[in-house]
């Protein structure tokens, strides 16, 4: 029943043969899992969806999970300092070139087939900085199950996707302002925490 | 109207809205008209928890819905990513309140993809049969629910309850907890269960059916409910694999996916079960779906009780405290009642996940709840909504 | 009246009576038959918010029954509820609803604040949107703790409550909150902030200075 | 002229008067509900017992009802400002209509209620419809088929405009 | 001799004590003691009702239901009315005060009015009316006034959809209602509710052949009429109206308090009086089942047969689901109305047919063709059916 | 034919109801406070520390190691070190001095009954409690546990979870023994060595 | 006064009350109020000329009220139905805004 797994090379020359243009990135995993991913570039991104969508044999039609993903900016951590390759810990870490990397929002799909059985398939997206204005091209034209996982990527991380058909705020109040799933987040401090003030006062 | 409230309308209408937020619809339709707006929720009988759904009527007629969520938005991505490994399992418990225990199962599957441990057979066996307990306790309470929304007095929910509570007995006396049984650990389980634990589990096993049976006389037949439930919220197959509709719900519009199938995670390639169809996508075939689905459980238990194997249930290389896997990512999911769901974890090397995401099968099952509804009343919204099923701590997290 | 008597002379009283119902005659005062059908008609507000609300719903149902206590009678309306269980969660979000529920129910009313999270945030109390216990808003009769609690937690809970309800006197300092003119049936609403709910508590309400004197 | 008949005759005029004249029109068609009732209280005062709980049963139990639903679906309550002059010269009329009507009862001298108080039992009214007045029976059966038919027609007339 | 004593005690007691008052008063009294007994009976039976209905409904799911509140939770009706009674009592800003008070107050009322023409057992009727049914049933259609009352006086939109539901509902259902009683009153040829039990009297054997559910119009009739009574009740699975998974409490979802207790009692009222009317136009009214059993007086004997009526009523709320709005109408209209129409000629051809085994068969012919069409008309229009799956490996 | 489905619910039904007067199967209700379930052995809700002998206050096996503070998942433990250390009152340390807990606070209006802390302690001194019957109004002073209120003596665990305090004790006496066996080397070593290998022993149970 | 007189100028009132409203009014369903009024001040005057008239036991003032109810019912339906009609043509029931024949 299960299918023979697709590699992300493979997916990627499909991509790059169907989409003239489109710059496909293999992100190598170096966890046991083996799940590497694709990134895609941002002009591209719909087209190279709506061709992992309706190509025979990658039918890729249920995106299943939809995700946001907040990079520091990396001077500290050893991890993200390599750029190209996030999660790599392999010989790029010695590439190291620059001492400060501006960190970036990224949006991850995984993407899976219904009909072929096969998966997953993993799509990324960046953007360029982790300011408050960022953009990325939405795909919930291509699966509709993006629709309130981008909606949540905005509210908790404050990604804008560009032709989302509605774009709120789908955990917090309308009127709140913060993206309170992005590293740097601060809470409301709560003079009246109590509990934790007694334990900290002994 | 007076000065003073033109005013206001001309402050309000100066300010911008916020970023990125579409504009309300006028609740007029085209002729003008005036619709009838009501949000239903966040506390209402029927939306199973603290769920809103802003409901535009025109006559008794839903022409929009949306639903608006985060009224029990707890946080917990951001509270597991701030914390070690370990201490998010009992956090899953709360994900799907109803199903504890599969929860912990895909949070574990998550964490051992990414870590690279194995386990060992006899926690499998284990796993697949508080998960089946599960299925059955999340089924039977959701009919019941269901029927509930159905306004039938609670007699349904009632008997769905006289079986879930032997469930929790269950599940009580072999973990410690009734619902939130933090169960499993990375690389297994974390107790042994007895031989009289398993003999229960036999004995509530062979019993089941016949309140499968009982609960089908009382309702399968009933004209009323076949009425309020045939042809109601139908969902087209392509329209569910699109929106990531799951679990029961996707099958009931006919679509062949069930991730113990397809994905075989754990020892579920070993049982024999089918996956059961349905032909029309509608409330009907949803609530059938899970009727069937438990009687597979029922089988599926009875094959899993059968050839459980002796051995250790750890992992000898799993540790409790102090995991640190490589820096990396991966993506689990199981086939949890509800649904798909997912974990999505990335790993910075650090005992804490850099980043921990659900997969939550109830939110993505919504997606499509303004498609299912539109045309029909709020009654029969209130069915689809309890046709879904969703667990607001999962939807909202 | 009570209230004239004294301590001693309640205490004879209190025999004299227990001594009489043994001999089958009921005697009663007015403020008994207040108080004894105030405890034993406590109809709770269906409110449901996270976890605790499966297990309250678990104790309304064959095995535990809360029906004997003639408190089955779970009214949508908070018009005609007596008994909000804030069972689970109160994110900050769902807060002002909560409060708004409170303020339609009509005196006397009774809040339980059901498991952990419903008391101080629980575990989930770090989080950016949860409240942290739903006193900071609203009077809480009764705190169950528990993550969630057994259903046979929730009627304890609901007997110490009527044990609450049937120790008050309706006359002196200590009546029950909805005898007292002065004091407020109806609290103001939080409203939701550009970062947190505002105010972040009721200062009628929120009292925690107990807990320092401690 | 006995004291139930004066109270009443005070019940339906005062409903008719704020039936006429009260700003809500939903409070309009509930006076007009008391006054109704009232009427019918003054039927069985006068013996006409089934006429009077007919009355009930059509006028309270449907006409009401039907006019509050239009009420309701028509979301119109009157403009706050009515013309002065249409209201006065209305008043004017019906007060002339009033004079007339008054002078002509008690100049008529038709006025020689003297007649045994008696029932109508209700067996007679049955026989007599069916006998004497069978044509307008039946004619009034073909008036409320027709009316039942032409709401049907025009409730699907809408539907198929609106579709 | 003795059993018709106590067959007539209340009867003759009030004779006794309106023979002892004043002349001037007699009549006043006499009005008096007739709407007394009425107004303290029905609304305590009201009380044990909600007792009974509350352990019934437990029983049928598995549990006790109220067992604390005094022996075997029989005074948890007092618990609740002492509750109610020192509830607040709201009145939302935007509601419209005078509406929103006498709305209950109205529907008690009507509701009363309706036991006048109810013979609660030989002799004993408040109002021996000539048109007793269309008393009953002009005090039910005031009813709806007081529930539109409810929900628009509350501004409050739930309550509002709740009103206009009950009343659409109510007005739907009464149609129905009210022909297949009068098939009964064209059997009976009265309008009077005593002589419709008058006609009913009689035994054969011990059969109490000539109640009019032993005919197969009559039990049509009965069971339709008392589906109708459901609904006009707003009882389960017409409660719509109050439907909780829809629209909150529906038209009484700004009631507290008193007020609500009130609706709540009107609601029962309403339910025992129709009931009460049903053994009236079927079963008999006060006779007794059985020809042996007559020894037991009457008023027992129609409390009795009442409150298995009530029972039935708990039983369905147990187990059935609720309908849909459209559902409902459709059923009034579609199958109702027409299987009504059905029992009336039914009825027509009982009367002029001799007696027999043959009356009998060509009476029920069109009863049971009828519904067999609509029935399956009814589901086979919208394909409702038991549906088999198919399943993947 | 329209009905069949009706009538077969209600039969349903009134078999339930009249089943409800002869059968247990049929009748689930177990009155509460008069009539109570059987809890089983592993059931648990809040945490209780261990002690030894009859002194609450010196019988406390807990040595303030804080691991469970810092591995308690909604952080309700709250724990300070003694300054001095106390004399092996109850007997598990091989006489050894050992340092205790000068405030061991846990507050249960935050505690998720995970069983965490009692998973990952290395010396068997915090174990789940049974209780459940503990609604209180004081919200500050009753939901905030001090190290009194949360003691409770060996024969408590032992009559509550039988079998895992038998586990327990025998896993302690072994220690015991192995530590008696060689006084010298393990002395120092006692506290901080076994975390990692009793947290393993105690999954495996 | 006789009771015949006192029906007859109650009835008269009550017409009077009906036709004032009627006229002064502007919403359509205020008119169809003031007509049902008017309607019932007649149907008042045929049960007093029934009663205190010569003929009892002919029953013409009860037949013809019962008539006149039934008729009252069809013409209330049929002109909510008008009203209802012109409402979602117009937008409005205020007749002093409804004088155009043509849509």
């Amino acid at each position: 029943m299960r299918a023979e797994p697709i590699t992300a090379e493979q997916v990627k020359a499909a991509i790059e043969a169907a989409v003239p243009g489109c710059r496909v990135q293999v992100l190598a995993n170096a966890s046991p899992s083996g799940q590497h991913s694709l990134i895609l570039d941002h002009e591209h991104a719909a087209e190279a969806a709506r061709f992992l969508r309706d190509d025979p044999t990658l039918r890729l039609d249920y995106c299943s999970n939809a995700t946001g993903v907040d990079w520091l900016d990396s001077e500290l951590s050893e991890k993200v300092k390599v750029k190209k390759l996030v999660d790599g810990a392999e010989t790029e870490v010695e590439e190291v070139r620059k001492t400060k990397v501006p960190g970036y929002l990224e949006a991850v799909y995984h993407l899976y087939s219904v009909e072929k059985k096969h998966g997953p398939v993993i799509v990324r997206m960046r953007t360029g900085d982790r300011k408050e204005d960022v953009h990325l091209p939405s795909l919930t034209g291509v699966w509709r199950s993006a629709e309130f996982q981008e909606r949540e990527i905005f509210d908790l991380y404050g990604v804008i996707f560009d032709g989302h058909p509605d774009l709120r705020r789908l955990l917090m109040w309308d009127e709140f302002k913060d993206y309170p799933m992005r590293k740097d987040y601060v809470p409301p401090a709560d003079d009246d925490d109590l509990v934790g003030a007694e334990r900290s006062g002994g | 109207m007076s000065p003073e409230t033109a005013n206001l309308e001309e402050i309000v209408a100066q300010v911008p809205p916020a970023r990125g937020v579409v504009e309300p619809l006028p609740p007029v339709n085209a002729e003008g008209e005036q619709l009838l707006e009501i949000s239903m929720g966040p506390h209402h009988p029927s939306t199973h928890g603290v769920f809103r759904m802003n409901v535009v009527l025109e006559g008794e007629q839903v022409v929009r819905l949306k639903p608006v969520f985060g009224y029990l938005h707890r946080n917990h991505e951001k509270i597991a990513e701030n914390a070690a490994y370990l201490a998010a399992i009992p956090y899953t418990d709360r994900l799907d309140y109803l199903c504890s225990m599969t929860n912990n199962w895909g949070y574990a599957l998550a964490v051992e993809k990414l870590a690279g441990i194995g386990v060992p057979e006899r926690a499998e066996y284990i796993r697949v049969i508080v998960a089946e307990l599960t299925r059955l306790q999340n089924h039977a309470s959701l009919i019941g629910f269901l029927m509930q929304d159905m306004g039938m007095s609670g007699t349904p929910l009632m008997y769905a309850f006289r079986e879930r509570e032997k469930i929790l007995d269950l599940f009580e006396s072999l973990s410690g907890a009734r619902m939130m049984c933090n169960y499993m650990r990375f690389g297994g389980v974390r107790v042994d269960t007895s031989a009289e634990w398993l003999r229960q589990v036999r004995e509530l096993n062979g019993e089941f059916p016949r309140f499968l049976d009982e609960f089908e006389s009382l309702l399968a037949g009933n004209e009323i409910l076949m009425g309020r439930a045939q042809g109601v919220g139908v969902l087209s197959p392509e329209l569910a694999v699109s929106s990531g509709a799951s679990g029961p719900m996707l099958r009931a519009s006919g679509v062949n996916y069930d991730v113990r199938k397809v994905d075989g995670y754990g020892v579920y390639d070993r049982f024999s079960f089918r996956v059961p169809l349905g032909d029309h996508g509608d409330v009907y075939d949803r609530y059938m779906m899970r009727v069937l689905e438990m009687r597979e459980s029922v089988k599926i238990l009875e094959q899993a009780v059968r050839d459980i194997p002796a051995g250790p249930i750890m992992d000898p290389k799993a540790r409790l405290r102090g995991l640190r896997p490589k820096a990396g990512e991966a993506y689990g999911r199981i086939e949890s009642p509800k649904g798909e769901l997912g974990f999505y974890l990335i790993s910075d090397g650090t005992g804490n996940p850099y980043r921990y995401r659900v997969r939550p099968p109830s939110l993505i099952n919504l997606t499509v709840l303004e498609d299912m509804c539109l045309g029909r009343g709020v009654a029969d919204v209130v069915v689809i909504l309890g046709s879904v099923d969703i667990v607001l701590g999962e939807v909202d997290r | 009246m009570r209230a004239g008597l004294g301590g001693v002379m309640d205490e004879e009283l209190k025999n004299l009576k227990a001594e009489l119902s043994k001999h089958g005659v009921f005697t009663t005062t007015f403020e008994e038959l207040y108080n004894w059908g105030r405890k034993n008609s406590v109809w709770p507000l269906t409110f449901g918010l996270a976890c605790c609300a499966i297990e309250m719903i678990a104790t309304t149902m064959a095995r535990y029954d809360l029906a004997r206590f003639g408190a089955e009678v779970f009214r949508a309306s908070p018009r005609q509820a007596d008994l909000i269980i804030v069972s689970g969660t109160v994110t900050k979000k769902m807060a002002p609803q909560v409060v708004r529920l409170y303020n339609q129910m009509p005196e006397p009313k009774y809040v339980i604040a059901m498991g952990a999270c419903a008391i101080s945030g629980g575990p989930f109390r770090d989080g950016y949107n949860v409240l942290k216990g739903i006193d900071r808003y609203i009077p809480v009769d009764v705190h169950i703790p528990g993550c969630p609690p057994r259903p046979e937690a929730l009627i304890d809970a609901f007997m110490t409550l009527q044990k609450k309800i049937d120790a008050q006197q309706l006359t002196g300092e200590d009546r029950p909150r909805h005898l007292k003119e002065d004091l407020p049936s109806e609290f103001p609403v939080p409203e939701y902030g550009e970062h947190d709910l505002e105010p972040p508590n009721n200062a009628e309400v929120w009292n925690p200075l107990k807990v320092i004197q401690k | 002229m006995t004291v139930p008949f004066l109270i009443l005759a005070a019940i339906t005029i005062a409903g008719a008067v704020a039936a006429m004249t009260l700003r809500k029109l939903v409070h309009c068609a509930l006076a007009l509900a008391v006054s109704l009732v009232g009427l019918a209280g003054l039927y069985l005062d006068l013996g006409a017992q089934f006429v009077g709980l007919a009355q009930v049963l059509v006028y309270v139990g449907a006409v009401v009802i039907l006019i509050v639903f239009a009420i309701l679906l028509t979301r119109g309550d009157e403009p706050a400002s009515p013309r002065v002059g249409r209201a006065v010269s209305g008043v004017m009329i019906s007060a002339c209509v009033f004079g007339v009507l008054v002078w002509a009862v008690v100049s008529g001298g038709a006025a020689q209620g003297t007649a045994a108080p008696s029932l109508a039992p209700i067996s007679d009214i049955g026989h007599a419809m069916m006998s004497r007045y069978i044509l307008p029976l039946e004619v009034v059966g073909l008036l409320l088929t027709a009316a039942l038919i032409g709401a049907v027609v025009i409730a699907m007339e809408e539907k198929r405009r609106t579709k | 001799m003795t059993t018709q004593a106590v067959d007539q005690i209340f009867v003759t007691i009030k004779h006794w004590l309106v023979l002892q008052s004043p002349a001037v008063i007699q009549p006043a009294v006499s009005v008096l003691l007739s709407v007394l007994p009425l107004l303290i009976i029905f609304p305590s039976l009201f009380a044990v009702t909600t007792v009974l209905e509350r352990k019934g409904l437990g029983r049928m799911q598995n549990r006790y239901g109220p067992n604390r509140v005094g022996p075997y939770g029989f005074l948890q009706p007092l618990a609740d009315g002492i509750k109610a009674l020192i509830k607040e009592d709201i009145v939302p800003v935007g509601a419209d005060k005078l509406v929103h008070f006498l709305a209950p107050l109205l529907l008690v009322m009507t509701a009363f009015l309706e036991y006048a023409v109810i013979p609660v057992g030989r002799n004993m009727v408040v109002a021996d009316m000539d048109s007793a049914l269309v008393f009953f049933f002009a005090a039910g259609a005031a009813m709806e006034v007081s529930i539109f009352m409810a929900g628009w006086g509350s501004r409050n939109k739930y309550s509002m959809l709740g009103a206009m539901r009950a009343v659409a509902q109510m007005i739907s259902y009464e149609a129905p209602l009210i022909l297949s009683s009068i098939a009964v009153v064209m059997i009976a040829g009265s309008l009077s509710t005593t002589t419709i039990v008058e006609r009913q009297a009689g035994y054969w054997g011990v059969w109490p052949y000539h109640w009019y559910v032993f005919t197969p119009w009559g039990m049509a009739g009965f069971v339709l009429f008392m589906i109708a009574a459901t609904a006009e009740s707003n009882r389960s699975p017409f409660d719509l109206p109050e439907g909780e998974s829809e629209i909150i409490a529906g038209y009484f979802t700004e009631y507290s308090g008193f007020k609500f207790a009130l609706f709540f009692l009107g609601e029962y009222l309403g339910m025992f009086a129709i009931s009460g009317l049903a053994v009236t136009l079927f079963l008999g009214g006060w006779a007794a089942p059985l020809s042996f059993l007559t020894f037991i007086p009457s008023w027992i004997w129609f409390f009795a047969k009442l409150m298995t009526l009530i029972a039935g009523f708990i039983w369905i709320r147990g187990t059935l689901p609720r309908l849909r709005m459209d559902q409902l109408m459709n059923f009034a209209w579609k199958f109702m109305l027409p299987m009504t129409l059905v029992v009336i000629f039914s009825a027509g051809i009982w009367r002029f047919m001799p007696s027999g085994i043959v009356r009998w068969v060509v009476c029920a012919i069109p009863i049971v063709l009828l519904y067999w069409l609509l029935g399956r008309a009814l589901m086979g229009g919208r394909k409702l059916e038991k549906r088999t799956y198919r399943f993947a490996e | 034919m329209l009905g069949i489905g009706i009538i077969q619910g209600l039969v349903e039904t009134a078999r339930n109801f009249f089943g409800s007067y002869t059968s247990k199967q049929r009748l689930t209700t177990v009155q509460f406070p008069d009539e109570r379930l059987i809890q089983p052995e592993a059931a648990r809700v809040f945490p209780f520390l261990v002690y030894d002998t009859d002194d609450w206050e010196k019988g406390l096996r807990c040595v303030a190691c804080k691991i469970c503070e810092v591995e308690c998942p909604p952080q309700c433990i709250s724990i300070t070190k003694s300054a001095d250390k106390k004399p092996d009152y109850s007997g598990i340390y091989s006489g050894k001095p050992q340092f205790y807990p000068e405030k061991f606070d846990i507050d249960v209006s935050v505690c998720m009954s995970c069983q965490i802390c009692v998973e990952v302690c290395p010396f068997e001194a915090i174990k789940m409690d049974n209780a459940f019957e503990l609604s209180t109004d004081d919200r500050f002073g009753g939901l905030m546990w001090d190290k009194q209120r949360l003691a409770m003596p060996n024969s408590h665990y032992q009559a509550i979870h039988p079998t895992d305090a038998a586990e327990s004790d025998a896993a302690l006496a072994e220690k015991k023994a192995k530590a008696e066996a060689k006084p010298a080397a393990a002395a120092a070593a006692a506290p901080a060595k076994p975390a990692p290998e009793k947290a393993g022993a105690a999954t495996e149970r | 006064m006789s009771p015949l007189t006192g029906c007859l100028l109650i009835s008269a009132l009550l017409f009077s009350v009906g036709l004032g409203g009627a006229l002064s009014r502007r919403s359509a369903i205020l008119v169809l109020i003031g007509i049902e009024l008017m309607l019932n001040a007649a149907n008042l005057n045929f049960i007093a000329f029934w009663r205190y008239g010569p003929h009892p036991e002919a029953l013409t003032g009860v037949i013809f009220v019962i008539f006149s109810i039934a008729i009252a019912a069809a013409e209330a339906a049929v002109g909510l139905g008008l009203i209802m009609a012109v409402y979602r043509h117009a937008k409005t029931t205020d007749l002093t805004r409804v004088d155009s024949m043509k849509g």
